[in-house]
């Protein structure tokens, strides 16, 4: 399957709210917490169903950290 | 006998509650006891800490910049306090997170990997008792008996079924203590 | 396609704003006044007002806002932003001045400040962040705490017979006729936030036509206050907060809007969910 | 039951204090480092036990004013706040004094100036015992070194403000604030009743004119003569104040030559450093004024007279300094020796401060 | 029948209330406040309360309403009426308590105050004298002066895109969950009078239900400061002041009256009439 | 165009000055005795002219946090109230010194506390000099003594706040006020431009970021070493200030004997009473402080050292008279005589309290 | 014509303000402001129309001052 | 020369303006002045007085208790200056509404009864004018030509019309004057 969107996550301001993967449509959620933690002790975004991403930006315009950001393939 | 202990780590890791625990054991053997958070609920999200005195005379300063013991959960932490260990003291700490270990020659240290132990085990929230497991072992101020009136005073009634968890937890603790320099 | 060809600047859809500085917010994970930040500070680079704009801060959780906007910023005394942004509006009025404020600030402490600031038809953005809690000071109760809702300061859970209603404050602002724009956000889903964006954008863009006060309120989440993961907030806002404060616009160009005016009419019945907040 | 031991912080045993000792009513907003006092309250509701009110109000002014109306209609009445909540109540506690209303404020002081910092301070010293509100009127002011203090100084504090019907203030810090310390606390004292009140509070506008006359509780006369008399008899309070009513602590100030002055959470460093000092030798005592206002001028000018030299210790730029010059009539050289903005000295700072001093 | 015949006891239908003490008013002639002043009085005598009330009296006029009511009084700071009673209402439930305010020191510094005391839902009566003036410090702008008017500080009249619209803060307030009864009167004709009696006495009998708060405002003059005759000045209140303040119920036992929703349905369009009021 | 003689106000002369020194915006609330510099400024319209804002806030508060904000963007800007109101504003005067910014704010004492009177009155001395608001702050001070004053030292206070980016008092009180005397009024200076505001005030928030980076005001600093350096800085202002800017007027004091030191129109009731002391054949002169802080404690000390007694004479219970004494060291007698409540003392009545020390 | 209504009326209290006489329903007016004044230096209210009074004490009712007693004959 | 007067009677009466036109009248000779109104328009309704000063020297205090002149014009200001007068000083007054006249014998007293003549001729307004008039009678401090100035500058432009009327009111009071007891 060709890949639509892509992530770019700043793990490092990642505070692991898990807002954005609220906010993401597709099924199933495209991102989720990584089990490891960065300095700051949170368990940071990371893209779980990299594929399914079709680089909506609705995890982006959550996020309270500005700590994604979206690419979109122009079709 | 005065003990003067700095415990620090996150919000939320249960700094606060340790040291309240360890106020109210050492109430309960008669102690003069100080407990000092760093207060600033103000600041999200940064680092806590706490102070704590048991002493057989009258406190003076409950501030305190250097002390016996200092117990140590994240790298900010470590970062402020390994320095503030008096020569000689004790310095206890998870290396969970801990990026840069300590380096002082002059002071007792240990690890009590205790975050990880609380995973495995499913018992996150009981890690600070983990933890004061450790540290008891190293300096028994407090009994088994005292501890356990303690956690009494400390737990609201309806948390008074989870003292056993909690006791055991510190028994855990007790058993995770690892050497890291002694002198 | 793979995620490399993707990742190319021609792609970008999505990326943090410069007018945010790199400083990591100090707000808990999952707070809304970080979402609130982020679609100032884009509306502000994308309407190019980046050497043009005041921004003033109070006291609460966004205390520290001057230090993650990349604009001038004032820190006001706890409640008085409006009275700030009213001065440097009219010694400066070359310049977009907007304030930020919490609902402990806004409509407790300051309650007078606005009230005038409006009545005034302050020539100025209000952005009010309704999270129906005191954030920084370790959740206390808030004018717009809701009725049953448990905080430090009733942690039996608010009982409006001793410690007042909750308040709409902002459906009295839209009354003034100071006012030209006024409106109740949300962000806590994609939907909300791309709304909010735009009736903020359409709050800075207002100072251009000098009619008067545009006001933003955002419901927003305090996980911390609220003793819940940002998740559960979101959802629990959903459920309850929404039903005392209702999303939409109330004033539009100096207009009511129709349902607006049908609320209002409701005002004098008792609010008949007092809610059943208390956790069990 | 009588008296029981319990562990808590300085600002619950504010609130725990006026609950036993029969305080009416509470009136406060959060401000960190003293919101405790509310949130102690609440989670006690005393009103449904003592009866005793407690409101979270919507401003540190409408709170002042709410006591000022409180202890208008008689009641003991009382709020808390911190520096800038204090600053905003100024123009209320003026009302009060003028009034001559009986009332207890709580500052939990933090470092200023503006919004400053939350850490600990006593940079509120001038605007508590010199006037921060405008007129001529003083707060008699008690300053707590524990946490026993913040619970005894309420039950004291109410009995000095009835006393003279005057505001009293508690200055305490962020550390007494926050500190958890034994505490004994005592047994619950019944609120007065209405009726004790109409026969001893004859001033009181209680609503029932039981004087036979109507009661009016103001702090206006236009007429400067009257409004005169008014302050002589304030001012004639302030005098028999100052001579029955300032308190202070001296420790081990006998042998000393030297002598720190400090107060709160300085003299409880202080102390440490006393130690330190002997130990080393240097022969200095402290003298703790417990009563800012009025200061223990007295004690301060016979004790601190006999020293070579006397160390003023404030978390502060120098303020109580002024006042320890004038109990001294300017005989003995005073120093002074501060932190401020919310930095807290520790004892070995302070132990070198006066071995500068000494030399 | 001669006057003799008719001046005796039997006779008398109208007489001073003992309620007032004996001392005159400072208030200048034809002062609306003394009217109140009587009215509160003569429902404090026909309720037989005088024994069982405290007084709440502001900074403004009517600041030494304290000595000329023969019941115990309490001075409040400017604005803060509204905490004070608040305070003493929760201490003596068993008192029956009022407080009167003027329109500097309700509306203006005291916004807060009596905002939060209607938000809670005192059980208390609120007197508000709006004579569209501070009378007191000599007649400078209030925020309910009207638009146009002058005052001494403004002497050009006001102009809203300065100094702020004419603010009608009680329509707000009836808006209040914590308002339980909310009514504009007037004194300038003895019917307008007997209506505002009746509106008075209504607000204090409330007190026994312990609903909330009873607020009566009153639409007065300041003849010294409009600079007019007691009688020009009631004329001009009548012509001016009750366009924009026009009398009437809000609510009552805590329901909306009718007419007062369709009002607020128009609070969105600008005032028509910018009176033009400047004397020639 | 150049000087003008008028006849005004010293209230008025307040307001005139601040439109012809290039004042950038007024924002005050009514009250007696102060009320004209609003209503003259109203009256005169200068945002037709000059182009100076005048705005009537609702409140106090409003009114010191709008010059709060004012100075923050880099503007000139004022605001004048009496006491209760100059109470209500200490929150944000001790914001304005934390943020170390430029502003003017005068008070037209009247007697306290409480509502008091609305008399002339002295007894704000402590609230002004000392910290009305929280926090180690100190306001500049000025005292004028007459109308001509009053118009001078606006601008002079303009001045001082900007070389010390520090908030400045005027303390005048109900007779300077009130009282119109003849002054001499200045052309219209221009207001600064904001490319000049630019250029001179880097720290201000004016919205375009010309110095290439965002601005902040602010007066908060969570850190305590922080700030405490922030104190350190203001602290040092305060020590340039007292170096630099205290100013006095000393009067007949060569060949004194006794001495009165009095400011404002306290000030101005003792030259009389010099003038009826000398003609008895007393030798006694006045200091008269102009800026009350700092106080001049330098020229006190020297002439007051010299002296064989002081009389402080001040319209209030005593509040000057503690910086008299440390100024002399409590090397020579001080007393005090003073009138309060609204009471303004006769030149014959201070002439019988020196007669009465000097015996 | 027979006395219907009469006033008392406090001389002294009056401050002459008139606001009583617009409030009095009988044309001509009972009521008018004396020529003399009194301590305080106010021309005081009397009756100029003593027989039409008809004691209805509209006139009282909006007196600020409380100056003016009414009785009624009962007929 | 030092002049000190005091005029006071009821607020509406125009003592301040009367006060108003001296000191300006004063400016235009060059004297320095002073003019300290009682101020409290929070009193409603009460007595106004202003203390006028003139004097060719600087003016040490503004405020007064002993005047050369007082000119009163109501009961309530004749009880509280009559006895401010210093020996040998002036007191003017109108005795309309006067019911205890001035009892002093080491003062000159006059009367001016410019109400009564003010009604009569209908130019109440101007009445303070008249009682100027007595005044500059007994003690021609200003000359007419600086006086037409003090009225120039004390009026509205709009009121400059208006200024012979004032001369004329002032004429009128100068006939007035009666001795009631001089010295
Ligand atoms: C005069 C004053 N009073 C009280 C405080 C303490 N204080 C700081 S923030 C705050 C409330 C903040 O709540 P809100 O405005 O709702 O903001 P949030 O933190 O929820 O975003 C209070 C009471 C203060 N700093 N100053
Ligand atoms: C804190 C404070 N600010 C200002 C004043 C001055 N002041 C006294 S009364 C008043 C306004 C009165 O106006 P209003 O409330 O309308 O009453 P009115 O005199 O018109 O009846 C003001 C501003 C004061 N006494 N205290
Ligand atoms: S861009 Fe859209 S699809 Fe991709 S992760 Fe974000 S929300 Fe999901
Ligand atoms: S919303 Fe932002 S901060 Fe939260 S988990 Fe997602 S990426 Fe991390
Ligand atoms: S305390 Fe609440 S409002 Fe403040 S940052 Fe945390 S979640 Fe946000
Ligand atoms: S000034 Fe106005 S409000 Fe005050 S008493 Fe006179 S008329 Fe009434
Ligand atoms: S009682 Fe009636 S009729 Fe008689 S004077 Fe009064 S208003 Fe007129
Ligand atoms: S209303 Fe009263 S005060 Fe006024 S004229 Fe009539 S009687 Fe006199
Ligand atoms: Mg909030
Ligand atoms: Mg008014």
């Amino acid at each position: 399957m060709a890949f639509k969107g892509a992530l770019v996550i700043d793990t490092e301001k990642c505070k692991g709210c898990a807002v954005c993967i609220t906010g993401c449509p597709q099924d199933p959620k495209c991102i989720g917490l990584s089990k490891k933690v960065n300095a700051k002790g949170y368990n940071y975004l990371e893209m779980v169903n990299e594929e399914a991403c079709i680089g909506c930006a609705s995890c982006a315009v959550i996020c309270p950290d500005g700590v994604i950001e979206v690419y979109r393939a122009k079709c | 006998m005065t003990e003067e202990i700095i415990i620090a780590g996150f919000g939320g890791q249960g700094v606060l509650s340790m040291g309240k625990i360890l106020a109210y054991a050492g109430i309960m053997q008669d102690k003069e006891v100080s407990w000092l958070p760093s207060y600033g609920p103000e600041m999200r999200g940064g680092t806590s800490n706490v102070t704590v005195i048991l002493s057989d005379e009258r406190i003076c300063s409950p501030y305190l910049n250097q002390f016996d013991t200092a117990i140590i959960l994240n790298q900010q932490s470590m970062d402020k306090f390994e320095s503030a260990v008096k020569p000689g003291g004790l310095l206890i700490y998870d290396p969970n997170g801990i990026t840069h270990h300590p380096t002082r020659k002059d002071i007792n240290i240990y690890q009590v990997a205790a975050a990880d132990k609380a995973s495995e085990l499913g018992i996150s929230k009981l890690f600070n008792m983990i933890v004061l497991g450790g540290f008891l072992k190293v300096k028994p101020l407090v009994t088994p008996e005292m501890l356990h009136k303690g956690l009494e005073k400390s737990l609201p009634e309806r948390h008074h079924h989870l003292i056993p968890k909690n006791e055991e937890a510190v028994e855990i603790g007790k058993g995770l203590l690892t050497p890291y320099h002694t002198l | 396609m793979t995620r490399e060809d993707i990742i190319k600047p021609e792609n970008l859809v999505y990326k943090r704003t410069p007018v945010l500085t790199d400083a990591t917010m100090h707000y808990c994970p999952g707070c809304g006044h970080g979402v609130v930040h982020r679609i100032i500070a884009e509306v502000i680079e994308e309407m190019g007002i980046q050497d043009n704009v005041i921004g003033i801060s109070p006291v609460g959780c966004s205390v520290l806002a001057y230090n993650y906007f990349d604009v001038d910023f004032v820190e006001a005394a706890h409640g008085r932003a409006p009275a700030c942004a009213s001065a440097i509006k009219r010694l400066r009025p070359e310049t977009f001045v907007f304030s930020y404020q919490g609902d402990g600030d806004l409509a407790s402490i300051g309650c007078a400040e606005v009230v005038h600031a409006c009545n005034r038809g302050e020539n100025i953005t209000m952005i009010f962040i309704n999270n129906g809690i005191y954030g920084m000071t370790g959740g206390q109760m808030a004018p717009t705490t809701l009725e049953g809702m448990e905080t430090v300061t009733c942690p039996y859970g608010r009982d409006p017979k001793i410690m007042g209603h909750t308040m709409r404050l902002t459906e009295m602002l839209a009354q003034l006729p100071g006012t030209y724009y006024v409106t109740r956000q949300a962000v806590y889903t994609p939907a909300a936030a791309r709304k909010c964006k735009k009736a903020i954008r359409q709050a800075f863009e207002n100072q251009k036509l000098n009619k008067g006060v545009s006001f933003v309120e955002v419901t927003s989440n305090c996980n911390s206050g609220w003793k819940m993961t940002p998740v559960q907030a979101n959802k629990w806002m959903e459920e309850n907060t929404l039903k005392y404060f209702p999303l939409g616009d109330m004033k539009v160009d100096g207009k009511f809007d129709p349902k607006f005016i049908e609320r209002v009419g409701t005002f004098d019945q008792p609010n008949e969910t007092i809610f059943s907040l208390r956790k069990k | 039951m009588a008296k029981q031991l319990v562990l808590m912080k300085g600002n619950q045993a504010i609130a725990e204090a006026a609950i036993r000792c029969g305080c009416d009513g509470y009136f406060g907003y959060p401000i960190t480092p003293q919101s405790e006092v509310l949130e102690h309250l609440m989670a006690e509701r005393p009103y449904l036990t003592t009866g005793m009110v407690v409101l979270q109000a919507e401003s540190e002014l409408a709170s002042i004013n709410m006591v000022y109306a409180g202890a208008a209609a008689g009641k003991r009445v009382m709020t808390s706040s911190s520096s800038p909540g204090f600053s905003l109540m100024q123009e209320g506690l003026s009302y009060i004094a003028g009034a001559e209303l009986p009332a207890l404020c709580v500052n939990v002081v933090r470092g200023g100036p503006g919004l400053g910092t939350i850490q600990p301070s006593q940079s509120d010293y001038f605007q508590t015992t010199k006037g921060g509100g405008h007129g001529d009127y003083r707060l008699i002011t008690l300053a707590p070194a524990s946490v026993q203090e913040m619970y005894d100084f309420v039950e004291l504090g109410f009995d000095l403000a009835f006393k003279y019907r005057n505001p009293v203030a508690i200055l305490s810090d962020g550390v007494i604030g926050q500190v958890m310390e034994k505490v004994m606390v005592d047994d619950y004292k019944p609120r007065w009743t209405n009726e004790y009140i109409e026969e001893n509070c004859p001033w009181a506008a209680t609503g029932h004119r039981s004087t036979g006359k109507h009661r009016i509780v103001t702090s206006l006369e236009l007429e400067a003569l009257k409004q005169e008399a008014i302050n002589d008899r304030i001012q004639a309070k302030y005098r028999k104040c100052e001579e029955e009513d300032a308190r202070y602590e001296a420790i081990q100030c006998d042998d000393a030559e030297y002598v720190f002055v400090a107060y709160g959470s300085a003299a409880r460093i202080c102390m440490k450093s006393v130690e330190l000092a002997r130990a080393e030798g240097i022969k200095v005592g402290l003298i703790r004024p417990i009563t800012l206002w009025p200061f223990p001028t007295k004690a301060v000018k016979e004790i601190g007279g006999r020293m070579k030299k006397i160390l003023s210790v404030e978390m502060n730029a120098g303020q109580m300094i002024e006042d320890v010059k004038l109990a001294v009539d300017c005989k003995v050289p005073v120093e002074h020796y501060g932190r401020y903005g919310g930095v807290i000295p520790t004892p070995v700072e302070i132990l070198d401060a006066l071995k500068k001093m000494v030399k």
